[in-house]
């Protein structure tokens, strides 16, 4: 299990903070794929940074059980 | 590296008083502060107050990561960032930098930095509240895409 | 220009956060701020303590003139500047320069200009206290006269 | 009479604080030389600005009675 967190807008439009995979392991581009078909109404999964366990990852980068898988979209804090 | 408690984020007013104390040291001359203030007016448009969010531990987590790599480029600085979270209102302090360093210099480098590259990666978010409406800010950059560059906060070679 | 209270010298310990505070505006978005302490050491030398010592309605007088210039340079910006006088404790504040501008630009320039003016042309002066002996500093450099030089405080050409 | 003023190392030199001239109307470069005259342990009084009622001057500028002439040497705040 893997949990995915949404922050911002694509919090609002996911209409949740987070979600789980089942999977044990996926890479970050399965990850976004997975998340698009689940939430079609959550626009920027493609463009979103996503991190794992707070470090920002490369596309094939892989999340296992029990990581924390986020999606960054462009910050704007500051 | 400094102290935990130089780099954090909290839904409380900001302590810049605090946050200058931590960095002031016997072998600082020099102490410079960026604070960020909310803005009544961008590009002609009226806010009428912000929302920020953060994903709060990797959020001070990267700004704790940001300062030690401030400290090792800026020889003799001391860093401490903190950023506010939640409703602010016109005029609130959404982001307070302090730096210290034995000469001015690398304190007014180092702040400018700080500020532009929290700005670039540290995941806060901003919501723009005004009377017609609501936006959360960044998202809406068509021209900003993180895809096929390299990680954001991975330095620039020199 | 700023309000009288904006530009001040004083011998008691300066109010970093109340100046802070007299330059945020509901237009401005940043606020950059320069705190001078008292470093121990110099070039190696070990500094007990600084006498700071003013000729203060001139001083003032000649802050305030630098912060309506940089008013006037600095499009949008906010000044105020304060110096203590008297006798100054390693870690303690001498000066306290703070600019609010609407974008975060014009305040570190700002800043950065303001500290290097004023030691420049306003009379103040330090003596530094060593363990075997003290000075004056500034009337030692042999390389520094004002005589035959344009007046101190008057502008560049842009 | 006119008020001049000494800080610094130039008023530790000098003893004082302050002292008067006497002349209704004095250049400052004559201010200098009277100075000179008066305090010969003072140096630094060719180098140091001469200000009148808290302006700088330059060497041909005027100091009237009622005036305040300050002796600035190099300053060394911030």
């Amino acid at each position: 299990m893997i949990k995915v967190l949404f922050f911002a807008g694509m919090k609002e439009q996911a209409g949740t903070a987070e979600y789980e995979l089942q999977q044990k392991e996926i890479a970050v581009a399965e990850i976004r794929a997975k998340v698009r078909a689940e939430f079609p109404g959550v626009t920027g999964t493609d463009r979103a940074m996503v991190a794992i366990n707070e470090e920002f990852t490369n596309e094939d980068d892989t999340a296992r059980t029990g990581d924390v898988v986020a999606f960054i979209p462009p910050v704007s804090g500051g | 590296m400094g102290e935990k408690r130089n780099y954090f984020v909290t839904e409380e007013p900001l302590p810049t008083e605090e946050l200058i104390q931590s960095v002031i040291r016997p072998e600082a001359g020099a102490v410079t502060t960026f604070i960020g203030t909310v803005r009544e007016l961008t590009e002609g448009k009226r806010t009428l107050s912000l929302t920020y969010e953060a994903y709060k531990p990797m959020a001070e987590k990267k700004l704790a990561q940001l300062g030690a790599e401030l400290e090792a480029k800026y020889e003799g600085t001391k860093v401490a960032m903190a950023h506010r979270i939640g409703k602010l209102e016109i005029s609130e302090t959404a982001v307070v930098i302090a730096v210290s360093s034995p000469h001015r210099d690398a304190s007014f480098k180092a702040s400018r930095e700080a500020i532009e590259r929290i700005k670039e990666f540290v995941p806060i978010w901003k919501k723009e509240h005004w009377e017609d409406g609501e936006m959360w800010i960044g998202d809406q950059l068509e021209n900003v895409s993180y895809k096929d560059q390299k990680k954001p906060g991975e330095e620039e070679s020199p």
